[in-house]
């Protein structure tokens, strides 16, 4: 089977989905003849023309309302956001419209639009290439919201967005677009090839929407988490030598909560973590979520490691990104509770 | 800090209790605005955004290039609409008057705006109104029935009970559905032309909203990508002179016309007096064929005037003259159209009060039959569970839960009321 | 003392700003001539001037940019954003820069704008006009987010947000403007005259931000809610006869954690209420960090009532409203739980 | 799809391997265009918006109406501050591939829109730059030691460390702070001028950013504030031509020019040639006058070309011919400005030797200097509990404890590490 890392999983889930049907589209700033600052759309605009793979003008709430327009003629657009830092000017199109089109108007007029946006720090981005805003789009009713952590998932996640009927924000965590990363920056970056996750059937195929992965066994603890973090935690946990379950929640909304709290009921311990922010951030619902469900099981209070509640600091980026350390302590912590 | 301050702060012409003035719109005559060709470079329509494009003349005779030349009964079809818009809306109001409606905006004064475009266009054209554009919904056949069981939310509603009064639609028609949020249906219609062109298609889009919407995002982003793609698309400007409390001046109106933005950008701009029928009817041709043809965008400002309320909610005679209406000077375009039927010798006052008598009488009916599917204090009622479809295309597990929680919540609210006597919460 | 409304107490709190620092100025939609479509500035422009009291283009991105820029400049702007549901247009302003510049500039500039909004449904205002985004704020570092519930505290926090150096999102539940309402519309409309808080001094004074009120002792279990349903909640408690301690959050950022955790150490049961959508909404963040910290003294599952996960529907206005009957139902669960 | 499609795309005259194509660049001969006096109506600026204000003509002299007059020692200050900008630009470049700091934007080629511009204007007005105008900060003095130590995120770094490089302010300067997020400073810079404005100050504020960022909201958001309010501020957009790999054409390029969205608007337009340094300096004095004057805005469009890579991440022979500059019709700005100096025989090679010769050993230094301070892998380093600061003005609980927690962290860290005997996270 061939190898892919995450930015050829992604570019040939667009490829497969421009190729079997003619109503995709793709757009973004940068996305065409370029193929994207992180080259994901790259040659897609040579084989499919400029007119599905379309360069835009620098404007995310346009490009997102003219996406918006396009579903409702038909269309089925993957718009691109250049970083996820910088999806805020289309927010109110994406809250007010995008997600709530189908509701209003009682499904007689829908949107199947796709937001693709490369999320998370730990290149060198500072404040405005480092976030991960995805618990903004969470709380919004009416959208779906992924974030896979390995290429295999990333090109089935996103094959599933783009065929399905709802709008999807689709956050790709740029850390891990060449090789897993277990949050250690000083280490020889690994390549996708090694992994498992690397092996990327080259035609179509699906990872449905909604559906949590538990990518380590393990009946000590539960560690719920998602994106770049997924192997942070699971390198964290090896070290650590402790029997972790590790559940990659892949996808914010819907949220597989069954799956995510069988393994805390299980296990008695759990650890949340993510990389945005922690206060408020997803984490707040995971927690809240587990403890209504898992309450009686809990033999120790759920701990949650995420990033810092600052801006993410450019001199201070490994320092502020949640890495092995810091979900060690915490790990740690969690197991020695009586 | 007041006095010394340098800041400019737009003028408004007359408050309460002021003499209306409206010395400050820009008019040209009837007829002498030229009509170029539809392929016409976009630095020529420069001047076409500054001038007002009239065809009615104070006699009611129809004069210059851009008469369309409607027949009889086209133009006996148009003041059919623009009447049937008026009635619809006065009877609305009082409705919402009496309580047994939420909420109402009316298109008092500026019918002409809606029911002339949507009778120039094609019914495979998509429309993307605003909240003021009642009158496309009734030009394109839609049955005040229907829209008065969206205003009830009843069990005939077609938003299922989701939307504020007035936020219709009708996928069947072409008619997009309303957003309570200004100005976001101008970059979804310029997609939608978009979609219209790489496809292919020749149908165009057409999107309206008012002066004030035009400060949003959503009106840049509409236009700059309808010139980057040059997108078969209508952006419709109705400039009514208020945005609730607020005059045009400051949406940057002083001295300056919103259809000016059009060439600013780039693409084609028309400044069209918006009471006049006829205008309003040639100038939608001429951007619809200029679209149609892939020569690409034109920005319509229409010139009009709220002539009431901006809606149930507002007081206007807490911010401009009682009598502002009666000074407009581009007048009354329901009057206007019936003026210059009866100068043709193809209407009469026995006619016109016929026409008004069948209409009302249509509407009392339609009422009666709304009213059957509930209105909000009396049954029939929408299904409460109902609130939790369409959030998604398939009911996710949470909102299944969330529905069984309202169910018992409701069943304990009915055990407590039943007990208490009080059923005020309805069926 | 006199008695005010809250729109008379917030309309004082401006008043009083206006008149003792002359670097004030308020502007907004509808906010001059008119006083805004809720009065809350009736009077404003003709007392202070058209040109400290500003109409403004429909742009909320527009009105923030532009406060910014004012008060960089040494102003301190009072914002005001018609609907709480309109204030997405004005998001990247907000979240990229009103939060982040005294970071960015390691506090060279700094930008001291209060953004006030009217938030909250029982209106039947639909959709659109029923909207309580605070958890989308919470979220962001560098903001302070605030909602009173009555018209002494309007009054004192909004002083307090003016004269704050750093920026305030100033939710304002439009509900209670005039008059607490405890969630049962089929009951005549009651005043604020005859509610204690509802005595509000004419001139200057402050409510601390970051404080937390408890606004009724109990020991049987803790009530932490804010905004409309703080008065729903005390007469679900009042009607239910549970000796439950509610708690007035106030201030979103800075939490007054302290105050709250305290207080379900004490009673050992928590139920969190808010108005807006559950599913990662600030309660989220409440039953988290209360967990973290109360997780021993926890009788029971702490538990949330909100609005559900989906748009707010107009003509389910009530079904959808967190009223008493919801908070009944929850709290009684609570109190049976053994 | 597309065989049927009738979109338009923009074209773009050159991709890699084709001839460099400049015949879509409309020019004006220099001394072509006049100048209007400052209180000239918006209307008569539409023609100035099309055309191109220039001074400097083929031979290096300055000709026409809109020659500012400088003095030798102004222009000879102009060069200076023109080369600094560009030695700081090539010396900061090496130094990111060298892999000493993280990130570098150069403004190769547009040197002079920042330069003249703030020699233009007096210290006291307030400015707001994009990524591209470090010539700004060198030409109000900023001492390239101060910007090095920012691109060092070292412990004399402004930013302490919290930004990415070349994201400089100086309040003391009235250099507003650097946004990642572009076009963000447009509507703030008007702003800050209606507070002047509402004060009574004579100040006026400037912002810059490229014509591909006009595309956003806040671009729309400021013309429109500056608009209504006539607030003092020059809006300048600075088309040089490309956005990363996108031609202006998808920013509204194609046939017609950026500064025309003024007129459009209601606020003066003209369109410059920004490598011309006379001619920037003389239009940025005519819109400041007419700011300060009470007469409102100006958009200026300077037009140029981003000679360089976007950035260091950047590799523009991937989207465009590698010969492109050469074959730019308005030439390199410092060389245009040196020559002028030659020809009104008031610079020669050797005093342009020496210059050059000067600066670089007092960039070398000012290197030396800065680094002492820290670099990314050496210490001294910003001590980390900085980054909880400045997010309010006083800590919060929560971060103070949050700071607590990371002290935890690296204290197990730097016990793990000491027994592995790993200390690659440095000091
Ligand atoms: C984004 C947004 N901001 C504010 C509002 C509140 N609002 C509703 S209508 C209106 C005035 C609109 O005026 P205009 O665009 O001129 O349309 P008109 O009502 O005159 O037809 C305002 C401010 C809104 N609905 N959406
Ligand atoms: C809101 C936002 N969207 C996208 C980006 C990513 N981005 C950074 S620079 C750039 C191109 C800007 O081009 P232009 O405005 O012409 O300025 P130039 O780089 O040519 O000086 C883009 C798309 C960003 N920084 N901010
Ligand atoms: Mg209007
Ligand atoms: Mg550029």
């Amino acid at each position: 089977m061939p190898r892919m890392n995450m930015v050829q999983a992604l570019n040939s889930a667009m490829d497969v989905m421009l190729e079997r049907d003619p109503t995709v589209v793709v757009l973004g700033e940068d996305v065409g003849y370029f193929g994207g600052v992180f080259r994901v759309t790259e040659g897609l605009q040579r084989k499919y023309g400029s007119h599905r793979v379309l360069d835009t003008p620098i404007a995310e709430g346009g490009i997102v309302g003219a996406a918006i327009g396009m579903s409702v003629n038909g269309l089925r657009p993957v718009a691109e956001i250049q970083f996820a830092d910088y999806i805020y000017p289309a927010y109110d199109q994406i809250v007010s419209e995008l997600a709530r089109l189908r509701y209003r108007s009682a499904s007689d007029f829908f949107a199947p639009v796709t937001i693709r946006t490369p999320c998370g720090g730990g290149i060198r981005g500072g404040q405005t290439h480092s976030q991960s805003p995805e618990a903004i789009f969470a709380h919004v009713s009416g959208l779906k919201v992924v974030m896979p952590s390995n290429p295999y998932d990333a090109k089935g996640l996103l094959i599933s967005a783009i065929e399905d009927d709802d709008p999807v924000i689709f956050f790709e965590p740029k850390r891990i677009y060449n090789g897993p990363f277990d949050g250690d920056p000083n280490k020889p970056a690994v390549a996708w090839d090694a992994h498992p996750a690397g092996e990327v059937p080259a035609g179509h195929y699906r990872v449905p929407l909604g559906r949590a992965a538990i990518v380590r066994e393990g009946s000590a603890a539960t560690i719920v988490t998602y994106g770049t973090m997924v192997h942070v935690c699971l390198a964290a946990a090896a070290e650590l030598g402790v029997d972790a379950e590790v559940v990659d929640v892949r996808c914010m909304v819907p949220l597989d909560i069954d799956t995510i709290a069988a393994s805390v009921s299980r296990t008695g311990r759990c650890l949340i973590a993510h990389e945005a922010t922690r206060f408020g951030g997803f984490g707040a619902e995971l927690s809240a979520s587990i403890q209504e469900r898992c309450f009686w099981d809990l033999e120790a209070p759920i701990a949650r490691v995420a990033g810092w509640d600052t801006p993410y600091p450019h001199a201070f980026e490994w320092e502020y990104f949640p890495g092995k350390p810091r979900v060690k302590l915490a790990l740690q912590a969690l197991m020695e509770v009586a | 800090m007041s006095p010394a301050s340098r800041l400019h702060v737009p003028t408004v012409p007359a408050r309460p209790g002021q003499k209306p003035d409206f010395s400050y719109v820009h008019l040209s005559d009837a007829g002498a605005v030229p009509r170029p060709p539809i392929d016409v470079p976009v630095r020529d329509t420069v001047s076409l955004a500054e001038e007002l494009v009239r065809v009615l003349d104070g006699e009611g005779r129809a004069v210059g290039p851009w008469d369309p030349g409607l027949t009889p009964e086209v133009l006996r079809g148009g003041l059919r609409h623009m009447l049937l818009t008026r009635l619809f809306d006065d009877r609305m109001h009082r409705t919402q008057r009496q309580g047994r409606i939420t909420f109402y905006v009316r298109s008092y004064g500026e019918e002409a705006v809606s029911v002339a475009a949507a009778m120039a266009l094609r019914d495979s054209d998509m429309l993307f109104p605003s909240y003021r554009n009642q009158g496309l919904f009734l030009a394109r056949g839609m049955p005040p029935f229907e829209m008065m069981c969206q205003l009830l939310s009843n069990t005939a509603d077609m938003c299922k009970g989701r939307q504020l009064p007035v936020m219709y639609h009708s996928a069947r028609r072409r008619l997009f559905s309303i957003s309570g949020n200004l100005a976001t249906q101008f970059p979804q219609a310029v997609g939608w032309a978009m979609a219209a062109a790489i496809r292919g298609d020749t149908d165009v889009a057409a999107a309206w909203l008012g002066e004030g919407s035009t400060a949003e995002a959503d009106f840049h982003h509409a236009l700059l990508f309808a010139k980057v793609y040059r997108a078969p698309v209508i952006l419709n400007v109705v400039n009514n002179q208020w945005a609730i409390s607020t005059f045009q001046g400051f949406a940057g109106g002083e001295q300056r016309s919103f259809a000016a933005r059009g060439p600013g950008v780039g693409i084609a701009g028309l400044r069209v007096d918006g009471n006049d029928f006829l205008a309003v009817h040639a100038a939608t041709s001429w951007a619809a064929e200029r679209a149609r043809a892939g020569h690409g965008a034109t920005l319509i400002e229409l010139v009009t005037y709220r002539a009431g309320a901006h809606s149930t909610s507002d007081d206007p005679s807490r911010y401009r003259p009682r009598d502002d209406f009666e000074h407009w000077p581009l007048g009354d375009p329901v009057e206007r159209l019936r003026r210059h039927l009866v100068t043709l010798g193809e209407w009469d006052d026995q006619r016109h009060a016929a026409l008004l008598a069948e209409l009302e009488s249509a509407l009392a009916a339609d009422w009666k039959a709304a009213v059957r599917h509930g209105t909000l204090t009396e049954g029939p009622r929408l299904d409460p569970a109902l609130m939790f479809e369409d959030v998604f295309r398939e009911l996710p597990e949470h909102l299944r839960r969330q529905r069984e929680e309202l169910a018992a919540e409701r069943a304990a609210l009915a055990g407590a009321t039943a007990e208490s006597g009080d059923a005020s919460r309805g069926p």
